[in-house]
């Protein structure tokens, strides 16, 4: 446990000494949310219905752009062999990982995301369940993307790789995310929030499995 | 050298055996497809509601069922690759992916086709049709993968994690339909409650995808033996450049 | 004549129908046709490396 | 200092190796007992880095056998091996010593025993500086630093000497010398003469490998 | 100009050996574009409305996906060193580097973008006057992007910072590259589809300058 | 072969460098001529690969001066210096040959010259394979293999031996030597000794920098 924290520890530090940790995350989804309308005209009414989509996008893109770092970079500096080597096992170490991610880039966005969406004119009794939605489907996007990441170590032009293997994985989040955040904003009738909400848990516990042995084994493959 | 020896021992009797079951893979895929599409024109009636443009139904049914088959091909071939390290498995998970990608994109053309007269347009974004897209994807990330990692042994490792953990897609696929909202056709044939489409066109269509079916598996024979033959070509070329 | 005519116009919705007929046995016989072709190609290579092989033993 | 359960021995049998369809070596088989130190020579290319790898378990193993002969049941050979590649595997950010810090916590070594591992190469004064500003030589010591810290019995290096001036390549002496002394192995790929008493050397140039 | 070719074609076949080339490209424009509609629901007359919008922004996402390593490649394995150092002016290598960019990401999406037209419902008589406006703007990403990308050199997670660099500069392609699109595709009365057009084409050109120039000062300051 | 002209001398005057802050050497006064061969030594740290990238104008002069005795008015150092660093400037994707003929149209040398290049370090029947493929010693001919290949008075090199096996630095010998014989200067940071005749000796340990 105490290689787990080390790991998470190190991770954390490393992003903040030279991305500005989760700064740098917020300030892109800041820059995407803000070329949005210069993309489909100003219309306000517009841009507050696909406000729940637009954020969610967002939120995947900015995870996606910071994958494809995650594993690449400890293979070419040679530490990757040693993390394979440790005797902590490989799936705790992935997870750790996954979890570094989500604390530079996820937990950022969702505490950000109330400015977000005053920018976009969301209503403000809304916010609370946004960002609750997040909180609950953004860690399976940093576990998700951990599967992708290991899977294309070793590859360059890794990046898009890594868009092509993970995006159709994220479709699922990508569905009950903005469901259950349009559910709490727009207030639809019959409201379904509550079920997508559990589904949205459900995916997030799932790749709290999938994450961790999925990437451990495509990291054992990949160092051979 | 020892490792020759793992590797072409099961290859040359699968090589054998192909050799043999082709020709009648070929006559089954050409008698199934040839009397299928007699059957697509001439005996099956036009629908009731959709007429005659219910005939696309005899490619694109049969086409959305094997993209789906050749993902469960590539996935058990990947687990078999992965657990018991049978030297046929990988080559028979990277050799179903374009075959399957193929019938992928022939159910959403064809999909498409149909749209037009039937929802008046050719493509919606619909559970079902938006997930055969994401299945196309998945398809073209695994070739992507497969294409991008030099040396075979790893890249066919690597795309075997790829494929098992892309299996959690095949039911988002088929339940997709239940999380949003659709247009697309709900299940009619494989239902609990029988199917309920008329027989005078579910049996044409039974025949057409058994034609499809012997068909896949001929060209994934041959893709196999191909796929063979190249590592083959690839060692042997190594030791000469070594020599 | 008249039939023919009509059995190709398939109620109106004929190009739908014919497109994606043909589409299907094109694409299709072009992916048999491809593997056919690259099966050829492999088995080529292997018999002129093997006959490489064989002179240098020799 | 106690992860480590001692090792009676590493055993090879007939190992071979195949990198990209080409045969690098083929029936390599040696016996290395503790307090051995192997040095592995042969020109380049003529499979040292590849047999280091096969015995951490970072390469596949085409054909033949490696066995721990003093292993327990569930010890796999990373729990008794201690892999030093060509690359250093140091965070630039990273303090020089935030860097071995977090390879003590991560391989469970107590965190006192940092300090002394980087005196070992003399980098004590050095600790504080971010790794990235460090110069070659500076940096392969901190990548050897490890060796100081973390307890395992047997050591695979892969020309460790590299970048080295020669204060520091004796200091690796000796750390190789006591490691030996305390009953360790060691197997070392290099060029250059280390200058050990007892070393075996393997010559890789000659064991069946496509002459590359 | 012998050295600018070899240059040019040195990336390409990099970027097609290793990561499929345009193919790549092309896929990862179509995920995002079918990601969309996942979260903004699939409201097909919304879809088309923000259609033109939606293909300039996912142009612009997959040029900075692959901006990253544009320099960073280089100067992790020393060859910037000597791409520096070489009698070739500096600015003509900067503008080799950008013009396989485009040639590897901005061409195959101009190429493609009749197929996701289609999948947006869009007109096809617009596609044409789409087609060009992208082939006229497109350039202008990578070349603007190569500033970015060589002031970033050296920095871990330039990805990020690449995208905060450059997407500002990236704000007039977009605008004027949006508005030609819609007057071409929805063919707005009292058409501003040749004005935009022409300014699109005025940026493009106008980077043909700053980029090259800006770029390799850029590139100066990193290497020392 | 005529991109370069001959190069009367180097002069170096009082060269100072400081690198985040720390002086690493100061006042460091040389004169190179053409057919010398100046060798680099100094613990690690001591600003050898500082100095080169200096020399190459790959890292900011902070005081004292940087003379080419013989060259034009519009000459830069970059027409006159041929530098080789830490890295090896090769990309894994491509072929061996690839690798180099890309650096032979870069620089304006004639697309015959890269099988003699490549065949200097004896890498001549590896042309085909990809970089990637090859073992450390390999790259690192491939690398240096530029040496052969481009024609400039002035070579700037950086630990070359690292990871060469003894054959590979016999050719690395002959190439300098035949290179010294036509006029040609070298400066080489190393912490081995090259058995080249008539080199002299730069010593950095003792030139004020702080004592790192
Ligand atoms: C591009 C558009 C389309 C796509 C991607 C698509 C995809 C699919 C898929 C994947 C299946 C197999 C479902 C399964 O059994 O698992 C299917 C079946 C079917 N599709 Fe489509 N489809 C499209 C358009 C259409 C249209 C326009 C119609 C007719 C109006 C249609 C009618 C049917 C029918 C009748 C079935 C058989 C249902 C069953 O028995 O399960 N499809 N389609
Ligand atoms: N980017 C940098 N920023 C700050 N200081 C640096 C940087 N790079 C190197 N230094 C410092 O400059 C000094 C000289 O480094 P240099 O790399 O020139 O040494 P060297 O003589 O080549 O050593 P070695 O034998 O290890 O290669 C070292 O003390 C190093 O810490
Ligand atoms: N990833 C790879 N794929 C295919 N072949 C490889 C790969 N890596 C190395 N090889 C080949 O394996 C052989 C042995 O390489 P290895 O790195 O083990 O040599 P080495 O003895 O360590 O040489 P050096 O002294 O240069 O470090 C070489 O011929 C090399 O070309
Ligand atoms: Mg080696
Ligand atoms: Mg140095």
């Amino acid at each position: 446990m105490n290689a787990f924290f080390a790991l998470v520890q190190r991770e954390v530090r490393l992003a903040t000494r030279v991305g500005g940790g989760g700064g740098m995350a917020v300030f892109f989804f800041l820059i995407v949310l803000s070329i949005v309308p210069f993309g489909i005209g100003p219309d306000l009414n517009l841009l507050t219905r696909i406000a729940p989509g637009m954020l969610w996008v967002a939120l995947l893109l900015s995870a996606l752009l910071t994958l494809d770092r995650l594993f690449q970079a400890d293979q070419e500096d040679g530490t990757l062999d040693l993390l394979v080597l440790a005797p902590q096992p490989l799936e705790l170490t992935v997870l750790a990982k996954a979890v570094s991610h989500w604390l530079t880039t996820g937990l950022p966005l969702v505490i950000a995301a109330p400015i977000l969406g005053l920018m976009l004119n969301l209503p403000l009794d809304g916010m609370l369940p946004l960002m609750g939605a997040m909180l609950i489907g953004s860690p399976a996007l940093s576990l998700l993307g951990a599967v992708g990441a290991a899977l294309s170590v070793g590859v360059r032009r890794g990046g898009l790789l890594i868009s092509l293997l993970v995006l159709p994985f994220y479709v699922p989040v990508l569905i009950f995310g903005v469901s259950a955040s349009r559910a709490a904003l727009v207030a639809v009738p019959g409201d379904l929030g509550g079920q997508s909400l559990a589904l949205l848990g459900a995916v997030s516990l799932a790749s709290l499995v999938v994450g961790p042995v999925g990437g451990a084994a495509a990291l054992r493959v990949a160092v051979k | 050298m020892a490792w020759s020896i793992h590797t072409y021992a099961n290859p040359t009797r699968f090589m054998n055996f192909s050799a043999i079951v082709l020709p009648y893979v070929w006559a089954l895929a050409g008698a199934g497809i040839g009397i299928g599409l007699y059957l697509s024109f001439f005996v099956a009636p036009p629908d009731y509601q959709q007429g005659d443009s219910v005939r696309i139904m005899f490619v694109h049914v049969p086409s959305a069922w094997l993209s789906q088959f050749g993902y469960g091909i590539m996935v058990v071939s990947s687990i078999v690759a992965l657990i018991f390290r049978h030297p046929l498995a990988d080559v028979a998970a990277k050799s179903a992916a374009p075959i399957g990608a193929v019938f992928t994109f022939l159910a959403l053309v064809a999909g498409g086709l149909w749209g037009k007269p039937m929802w008046g347009t050719y493509w919606v974004w619909d559970a079902r049709t938006t997930s055969t897209l994401v299945l196309l994807f998945i398809y073209l990330g695994y070739m992507a993968l497969w294409a991008m990692i030099e040396d075979p042994n790893r890249a066919a490792r690597v795309a075997a994690v790829l494929a098992i953990v892309g299996a959690v897609n095949l039911p988002i696929i088929r339940f997709s339909v239940d999380w949003w909202n659709t247009l697309h056709q709900p299940a009619s044939v494989f239902r609990l409650d029988g199917p309920t489409i008329h027989s005078s066109l579910l049996w044409p269509l039974f025949v057409v995808a058994l034609g499809f079916t012997f068909f896949f598996i001929g060209v994934l024979m041959v893709r196999m033996r191909a796929e063979i033959l190249r590592r083959k070509v690839r060692t042997l070329q190594m030791q000469q450049a070594a020599a | 004549m008249d039939s023919w005519t009509e059995f190709f116009n398939m109620g109106g919705y004929g190009p739908y129908i014919w497109s994606s007929f043909l589409i299907a046995i094109a694409v299709m016989t072009g992916l048999a046709l491809q593997s056919w072709m690259d099966l050829k190609k492999q088995k080529r290579l292997v018999s002129e490396l093997e006959a490489r092989a064989e002179r240098k033993r020799s | 200092m106690t992860t480590s359960e001692p090792l009676t021995g590493l055993t090879v049998t007939k190992l071979c190796c195949v990198r990209g369809e080409r045969q690098v070596f083929r029936d390599l088989s040696f016996h290395v007992a503790p307090g051995d130190m192997l040095s592995l020579v042969g020109p380049n290319g003529s499979g040292k880095s590849s047999l280091l790898r096969q015995l951490a378990g970072l390469l596949e193993v085409t054909d033949g056998e490696i066995n721990l002969d003093g292993a327990g049941e569930d010890q796999t050979v990373a729990d008794v091996v201690l892999y030093a590649g060509h690359l250093d595997a140091v965070k630039a950010p990273l303090r020089v010593s935030e860097n071995l810090s977090f390879w003590a916590a991560f391989y469970g070594v107590s965190a006192t025993q940092v300090e002394p591992a980087l005196e070992a190469f003399s980098l004590g004064h050095l600790g504080h500086l971010p790794a990235g500003v460090l110069s070659a030589g500076q940096k392969r010591r901190l990548g050897l630093s490890r060796l100081a810290l973390i307890d395992r019995p047997l050591w695979l290096l892969d020309e460790p000497t590299v970048s080295l001036d020669t204060a520091s390549i004796a200091a690796l002496g000796d750390l190789m010398r006591s490691h030996l002394k305390t009953g360790g192995s060691i197997i070392a790929a290099t060029h250059v003469d280390l200058g050990l008493e007892g070393t075996r050397v393997l010559d890789l140039s000659s064991n069946g490998g496509a002459s590359l």
